[in-house]
């Protein structure tokens, strides 16, 4: 008798945490791209710049994943033939097919999120949501911020900006 | 600080809809089933609303208008709303509605005294053509949450991104809402009413000015202008 | 309590269970996956394209939204000088043809009653191989073309090849040319335009200016200026639509006694010698017909003919007499009834005697530079030609449909079908398969609107307007621009064919050509001058300066269009001759006698804003809006008047039967105090069978086989019929 | 006091917990199908959208909000009364009051529920904590709701403590459930002393936020501007109308458990009279109001208040209204006025049809008002969907049910207070009497 009680609040208060559990939260995905890409040989070593690649940065919503067309400014012939992931660069831009890039930071649909207006208008560094890419050496495995309300809410409280819901939603 | 205000002119309106079928791919408005529409249950931001008919025949006319959320400066729904799903922005005078903020309580759509607002009963499988012409600026809506005009607030936010980046103000010309571009007759005007000398300024001081339930002091700020009926 | 291993177990069964259970809750609350793609993929980036819209003849420019290089959104350009920023329903809605999951995407050949998937040569041998077994035995008559489109290269191209192969019935079915074709019966050409600032009395029969015309969203701004200058606009017409109720006064009349009201005025004006003497010369018999009018059209007659009082004849009479250029209109809509073309003759002859006020034509305009033929002689045969020689039996070889679905708008739907089904070859080059391309034998999809290149030639406002309809995708599927089979069909079925550009965008660079050696016109840049341009330009000065032809061709996309801002315009003068069509026996009415009318109906189809195809519940849109303003959806619904609706003892909003001699049909009862007390107004546009999703009906289906005795027309307004109570 | 004593006098009133007969089971069973039904359709609702239900775009409130107010109002019945009748020292209250309290409890529970039920989004209930706007009607609801519900739920726990404690020391099964609840109550002196201090707190307590709580569900409605809504007397007409149907719904356990249970000796004739005559005035208060409040609107004759006014008498909702009068006016006035029908029986009927009364006043309500918006255009129908109903069903199903486990619990009738009851209520009484009589000696003085 006590037993089945038991079971049952523990079903119940299971059930209530696993609906706002994966409710709220977003599972952390696998990300299997084609070419394990180094942000660190480009930026540090080659010394190139973020909007070098992500072209809209400063003038669209989205930056934007460079694709053939603008790796194929450098890659179009090989510079390091020791460099594996180069190759496959090398024979995507070839054969110029679209390499499968598998774009990580997705701003769920609900809010609109423009990087003109933080890096523009606001200029805030990449890196203030984007940690310090330019030490990765192969894709990330999770975000540098998770995408929770509470991380925008607080930045702009403290760089006292509107934080308006419709500002963000509609 | 904007106040945001529509002048649309009955006399010149000559019931083409399309401001209505602006309005609905523009917010990606969800499109129902015949039997949710039966039931009264069609998703419509604005719509032509025929109130009556004046004169004798064969001299009647239709009194017709176009019917949105009126904005009102003074809103009762936003008053009855139990988590600050929708209130009146401070900085330009639009009533806010928050799709991800909103409990479903429908309250709001009961104290609205020109029922404009509307609620998804449903998420409905969409046409593929019209799927596809989805607006990107604009969140498509999930089940069981309240919307309404929103004056097409998404372009007075990628209006005010432009002018923020040229280092520049706002101008008439920046935000103009679908319904008020699309109109063949320009019989729609949005602009700022504290502005004196914005186009919906000067219109609203015109003889013809009539507003919906005055007497409720609700304040809207969408105006109609017509010499023939008020 | 102490846990033992198996209760663990158990506890965390039930936990996992319940987290299952729990997230599974969640998964339900959140936005369906189907939407994702639309969503989150690519990196948006916005740009603009100009083009024209398609959908009806107005050619209106349109500024095409794209996403990653996909359209999503179109708006009205606002340097147009035909819709000045504005853009219709329809118009609205031209991106989603582009996306329509029942497009076809390859040729199609019906094999054994199925359409099978082919390649386009195979399509296009077939194609080739009867046209030229039917011309080689010189049955060219034989052959018939039906075409409603609104390019007018592609009807010119069809034009030359039923000229170059001598196929004689060449039906082309498009709102200019049925508007055109009294004119051109009666004087032998048509006015280009009407220019309401010219006027200060509009005398409107039936035409709904603001809906359904040449360019709907033109007049609806022009007749706001006109109203604006204090003129007054008289409409006669069966109801008084979303747009006519803008006109100051309203004659109700049913839309078949339009003739009978015209020549009514007439007779006023007769009457009281106050007209055009001019009229005299350029009328042949003119004095025959007057005599004929003055003995037959005297108000009494009139307002027992059409049951408008005669007091009210003859107030319109005298406004229309002491106007000083007043301008009787009408357009395609009159020839929907019996008489449809004669009333158009008797309302030429009115106009004639107040020397068409208003109407115009464009001096050296460029679209009759560039075209010959297109104007006038195109539409040689009418649909009752078609329709007789189809109903003698097996007399039709080939019947090529190009995007006209006539068993959709034509009342002996039943019939037709039969008749259309003997026919040995239908090719159609439709995009979609619609009510009539089910019968075809041969598919050869065309592209969409928004895949080809086009150019719109407009001459509604005065001046020649060319606005360029740019693809502004690549094809999607497999499809073919009908132009180039046209072009290829010429060259294969006469070797010496005079036409010698290979595609059809290369025919139109070659007129692109003409436009840039044309130095007369601006780019759509501006859609306004100045008086100082204006000044300058008596003197020679450009308003565009283009080096070469490629950067003029260049600019001309990015403009969307080219126009004559400055461009000179002559009166419209005819010579008519009604070839004794006027004076026409008169067209007994019975219903108009008050005392029948009392208990009699008629249907009234009308045709809703913008629809005169009767294609707008296509549109997922539209459908739903279709009937939003009096709330009813996806239903037909029948107007009629109150104390109408309370004889017959009906309620708002109740459901009926309405009933007609070629049966009955559900509608819903909406009180409309606008409408004529003996009509029932039914909508016209619901009910296909095929595309869309099939709701509502089409009236056309119940309304009895009454056809306007010229052109072929079936009659929108003349059948009776009686309503009965749901069952 | 020892057991053996009680075993003799009360033992009718212990038999239902120990033992219950096959029609207890079955009907049970019955309730239960109907409950997990509901609960099925309500899953539904869940995970297709509120569109299973009849609501639509003007009519955007339905059955669930109608519930909601109509159970909180039956809720009255309970607390209120035994509150007021313990404050009045009425001597008759002591078989009834627990009954009372009961009903309170569980159809607390029950319209607690239902706006949630109503929500679009249930999955942010949180929400409402969370970023809640006090100035929402909404919140003033939640708030008395909660208090109320603990309030009541205490009143009734605190004189259920004693028998408690009887059922304990008899032993049996859940005696280790007694022995948590009864809090070691042995009834001693102090003890008792405690227990009725509390007691009499608490009554006094619970009135004001019994009111409170149907004043605001009515201020849920004329907070807006809704024609037939906007009206300043809703508060007192709801509580009225709350303790009307209280009443009602109280007299129908009661005369039900009397059959069931052979309390025939506890719950005698008289009780059953005084709270007819109760009932006889509330429903005379309760038409009071509803003329007042039509009256008013009647004469101000402001066309959109008329739309609704004419819709609710001789409209689409004549038959409702009109059948409502009869229900809580007619027929009350009938059986309740001439004693040759004011039978337990004629009782029965009458409260029954109260019953539905009161819920079809609550229908009547929210939805001709809702119909009829100001604007004409778009006007709107309602037609309840078989979720709807099903659910409607369930909630009365829980209700019955709830009452069903707790008789299988608790004595449904206070023990010790009869016992009370019969060692003092008559030196209680002849004490009063002798406060407030005149004595004897005071005629010989005047002669």
């Amino acid at each position: 008798m006590k037993n089945i009680l038991s079971f049952l609040v523990l079903f119940i208060i299971s059930a209530i945490a696993g609906f706002y559990f994966f409710g709220k939260v977003q599972m952390p995905k696998t990300v299997l791209v084609a070419v394990s890409f180094s942000h660190y040989v480009h930026t540090k070593q080659h010394k190139m710049e973020c909007k070098n690649c992500h072209q809209n940065i400063n003038t669209q919503q989205r930056a934007g994943i460079p694709n053939i067309e603008t790796c194929s400014l450098c890659h179009a012939n090989i510079i390091n033939p020791q460099s594996e992931e180069e190759k496959k660069i090398y024979n995507y831009v070839k054969d110029n097919k679209l390499i499968p890039w598998q774009n990580y930071y997705v701003v769920p649909d609900y809010a609109i999120f423009s990087h003109r207006r933080h890096t523009k208008i606001g200029n805030l560094e990449c890196g203030l949501c984007h940690g310090d890419m330019t030490t990765q050496t192969s894709p990330i495995l999770n975000n540098f911020r998770p995408f929770e309300m509470k991380i925008c809410v607080d930045c702009h409280k403290q760089k006292n900006i509107t934080t308006e819901c419709n500002n963000c939603h509609h | 600080m904007a106040l945001y205000g529509m002048v649309i002119d009955l006399n010149k309106c000559n019931h083409c809809e399309s401001c209505i079928t602006a309005c609905k791919v523009e917010n990606n408005l969800q499109i129902v089933s015949k039997e949710s529409a039966e039931m009264g249950r069609v998703m419509q931001w604005m719509r032509l609303a025929t109130a009556s008919y004046e004169g004798n025949y064969p001299d009647v006319r239709p009194v017709t208008m176009p019917a949105l959320c009126l904005q009102c400066d003074d809103p009762p729904c936003t008053k009855v709303c139990p988590v600050r799903a929708t209130y009146r922005r401070d900085e330009d005078g639009i009533v806010a509605q928050i799709y991800p903020q909103c409990i479903g309580c429908r309250y709001c759509m009961g104290n609205c005294p020109y029922n404009v607002k509307v609620f998804n009963w449903y998420k409905e499988a969409q046409p593929i053509e019209y799927e596809k012409c989805y607006n990107i600026d604009v969140a498509v809506r999930v089940k069981g949450v309240v919307e309404k005009c929103t004056f097409c607030i998404h372009r007075l936010q990628k209006a005010k991104e432009n002018a923020a980046a040229e280092h520049r103000k706002v101008t008439e010309e920046d935000y103009i809402p679908a319904c008020a571009q699309v109109c063949p007759a320009h019989a729609i005007s949005v602009g700022d009413l504290d502005d004196p000398n914005s186009n919906v300024s000067r219109l609203k001081s015109d003889y013809r000015k009539f507003t919906l339930q005055e007497e409720l002091g609700t304040q809207p700020k969408v105006f109609y202008l017509s010499a023939k009926s008020k | 309590m102490e846990i033992n291993r198996r209760d663990f177990v158990k506890l965390l069964g039930t936990a996992v269970a319940g987290l299952a259970v729990g997230g599974g809750a969640a998964a339900i609350m959140k936005i369906p996956k189907s939407l994702e793609p639309v969503l989150y993929s690519g990196p948006r980036i916005e740009s603009w394209k100009l083009t024209s819209c398609s959908k009806c003849p107005g050619g209106c420019s349109l500024r095409v939204r794209l996403i990653d290089n996909f359209p999503i959104q179109a708006f009205g350009n606002p340097l147009s000088p035909i819709n000045d920023g504005g853009i219709c329903s329809m118009g609205l809605t031209s991106i989603s043809d582009l996306y329509h999951p029942s497009r076809l995407t390859s040729p199609l050949k019906k094999v054994n009653g199925k359409f099978i998937s082919i390649s386009y040569n195979e399509a296009y041998k077939i194609l080739l191989e009867n046209l030229k077994n039917v011309i080689k035995e010189n049955q060219q008559d034989d052959i018939f073309i039906v075409v409603q489109t609104e390019s007018e290269i592609r009807t010119d191209l069809l034009t030359r090849f039923s000229n170059e192969t001598g196929i004689k019935n060449l039906i082309v079915d498009n709102y200019l040319m049925n508007s055109r074709t009294p004119y051109n019966n009666a004087a032998g050409e048509a006015p280009d335009f009407i220019d309401f600032e010219k006027c200060d009395y509009i005398l409107n029969f039936g035409a709904q200016l603001s809906e359904i015309s040449q360019s709907p969203l033109y007049f609806s701004r022009t007749l706001i200026d006109f109203r604006e200058r204090g003129h007054k606009i008289t409409t006669a017409s069966s109801k008084l639509t979303g747009g006519n109720f803008k006109s100051d006064e309203w004659i109700p009349i049913r839309s078949v006694s339009l003739g009978d009201l015209a020549l009514g005025i007439t007779w006023v004006l007769l009457k009281d010698e106050v007209y055009d003497k001019n009229a005299e010369k350029s009328v042949t018999g003119f004095s025959s017909i007057k005599d004929y009018i003055l003995e037959n059209y005297n108000p009494d007659k009139v307002e027992n003919l059409t049951g408008v009082p005669k007091d009210k004849i003859l107030e319109t009479g005298r406004a229309f007499e002491k106007a000083k250029a007043p301008a009787a209109y009408f357009d395609e809509s009159i020839l929907y009834n019996s008489s449809g073309t004669q009333n158009a003759l008797s309302i030429i002859f009115l106009n004639a005697l107040k020397g068409f006020a208003g109407y115009g034509k464009v001096k050296d305009s460029f679209y009759s530079s560039v075209f010959t033929n297109v104007k006038s002689s195109a539409g040689n045969a009418t649909f009752n030609t078609f329709k007789n020689s189809i109903a003698s039996k097996n007399s039709i070889k080939i019947l090529m449909i190009s995007g006209s679905n006539f068993i959709f708008n034509n009342s002996d739907q039943e019939t037709l079908k039969k008749q259309v089904s003997s026919i040995p070859f239908i090719v159609s080059f439709s995009s979609f398969i619609d009510e009539t391309s089910t019968y075809a034998h041969l598919i050869i999809p065309d592209h969409n609107e928004l895949e080809k290149l086009d150019f719109n030639f407009s001459e509604t406002i005065g001046k020649s307007v060319v606005t360029v309809q740019q693809p502004i995708v690549d094809p999607f599927f497999k499809t073919t621009d009908t132009g180039d089979i046209i072009i290829s069909l010429m060259k294969d079925l006469k070797t010496n064919s005079e036409f010698t550009y290979s595609s059809v965008s290369e025919y139109i660079k070659s007129i692109a050509k003409k436009l840039y050696d044309n130095r007369n016109g601006a780019l759509m840049s501006q859609n306004k001058f100045t008086e100082i341009e204006k000044g300058l330009r008596k003197i020679g000065w450009q308003a565009d300066q283009y080096g070469s032809f490629d950067e003029f061709w260049d600019s001309l996309l990015e403009f969307g269009g080219w126009w004559d801002p400055f461009g000179e315009k002559d009166p419209y003068s005819p010579k008519i001759n009604f070839k004794d069509k006027l004076p026409y026996p008169i067209t007994r009415i019975d219903s108009m006698d008050k005392t029948s009318s009392r208990n009699k109906l008629y249907l009234n189809i009308f045709r809703k804003t913008l629809d005169y195809k009767g294609s707008m519940s296509l549109y997922p849109v539209l459908v739903e809006q279709f009937g939003h303003n009096r709330s009813v959806f996806y239903k037909l619904w029948a107007e009629i008047n109150p104390e109408t609706a309370r004889r017959h003892s009906l309620s708002d909003r109740s459901q009926v039967n309405i009933k007609t001699s070629k049966g009955k049909f559900p509608a819903v009862v909406i009180y409309n105090p606008s409408v004529m007390p003996s009509t029932l107004d039914v909508p016209f546009g619901l009910g296909h069978e095929i595309l869309g999703d099939k709701s509502g009906i089409n009236p056309l289906k119940f309304s009895g086989n009454i056809f306007d005795t010229v052109s072929g027309k079936p009659s929108f307004t003349e059948t009776p019929a009686e309503i009965e109570s749901y069952s | 006091m020892n057991n053996s004593q009680i075993l003799d006098e009360d033992e009718v009133l212990f038999k239902p917990i120990y033992y219950s007969g096959k029609g207890f089971y079955i009907l049970g069973a019955a309730l239960l199908a109907v409950l997990l039904f509901g609960v099925a359709m309500y899953l539904r609702q869940l995970v297709y959208g509120l569109g299973e239900t009849g609501m639509n775009q003007p009519v955007t409130w339905g059955f669930y909000i109608i519930s909601f107010v109509f159970f909180i109002g039956i809720s009255h019945a309970g607390t209120l009364i035994s509150a007021i009748l313990r404050l009045s020292k009425a001597e008759w209250r002591r078989p009834i009051t627990r009954m009372a309290e009961v009903i309170t409890g569980i159809v607390l529970v029950i319209g607690g529920i239902h706006p949630i039920i109503d929500l679009g989004r249930p999955d942010r209930i949180m929400h409402i904590f969370e970023r809640g706007r006090l100035q929402s009607p909404l919140l003033w609801d939640l708030t008395s709701i909660t208090a109320y519900f603990t309030a009541s739920t205490i009143y009734l726990y605190l004189p259920l403590i004693p028998d408690i404690a009887l059922l304990r020391d008899r032993g049996g099964r859940f005696h280790k459930l007694y022995k948590i609840l009864a809090w070691g109550y042995a009834g001693t002196e102090k003890q008792k002393h405690v227990l009725e201090k509390a007691i009499s707190i608490l009554m006094v307590m619970v009135i004001p936020i019994a009111i409170s709580v149907h004043t605001v569900i009515s201020w849920i409605f004329s907070m807006t501007l809704q024609p037939g809504w906007h009206s300043t007397i809703f508060g007192p007409y709801f509580v009225v109308g709350a303790i009307f149907s209280g009443i009602a719904a109280l007299m129908i356990v009661m005369i039900v458990f009397r059959k069931a249970y052979h309390f025939e000796d506890y719950l005698k004739e008289i009780h059953f009279n005084y709270l007819g005559t109760l009932l006889l005035v509330m429903s005379l208060l309760w038409f009071y109001f509803t003329f007042a409040e039509y009256l008013t609107t009647f004469y101000g004759h402001e066309p959109v208040e008329m739309r609704v006014f004419l819709y609710k008498f001789v409209g689409g909702y004549a038959p409702y209204f009109w059948l409502m009068v009869v229900c809580n006016f007619i027929i009350p006035l009938i059986f309740l006025t001439n004693k040759k029908m004011k039978t337990i029986s004629g009782l029965l009927i009458a409260s029954i049809a109260v019953t539905i009364g009161m819920w079809l006043e609550r229908l009547i309500v929210v939805v001709p008002s809702l119909a009829n918006p100001r604007l004409p255009f778009p006007t709107g129908i309602y037609i309840p969907t078989l979720t709807e109903i099903s659910l409607f069903a369930a909630a009365a199903a829980a209700f019955v049910l709830g009452f069903m486990a707790f008789s299988k619990l608790f004595p449904l009738i206070s023990i010790w207070e009869i016992k009370e009851g019969r060692e003092e209520s008559v030196r209680l009484v002849s004490e009063r009497l002798n406060q407030y009589l005149p004595s004897k000696g005071h005629i010989k003085k005047i002669v």
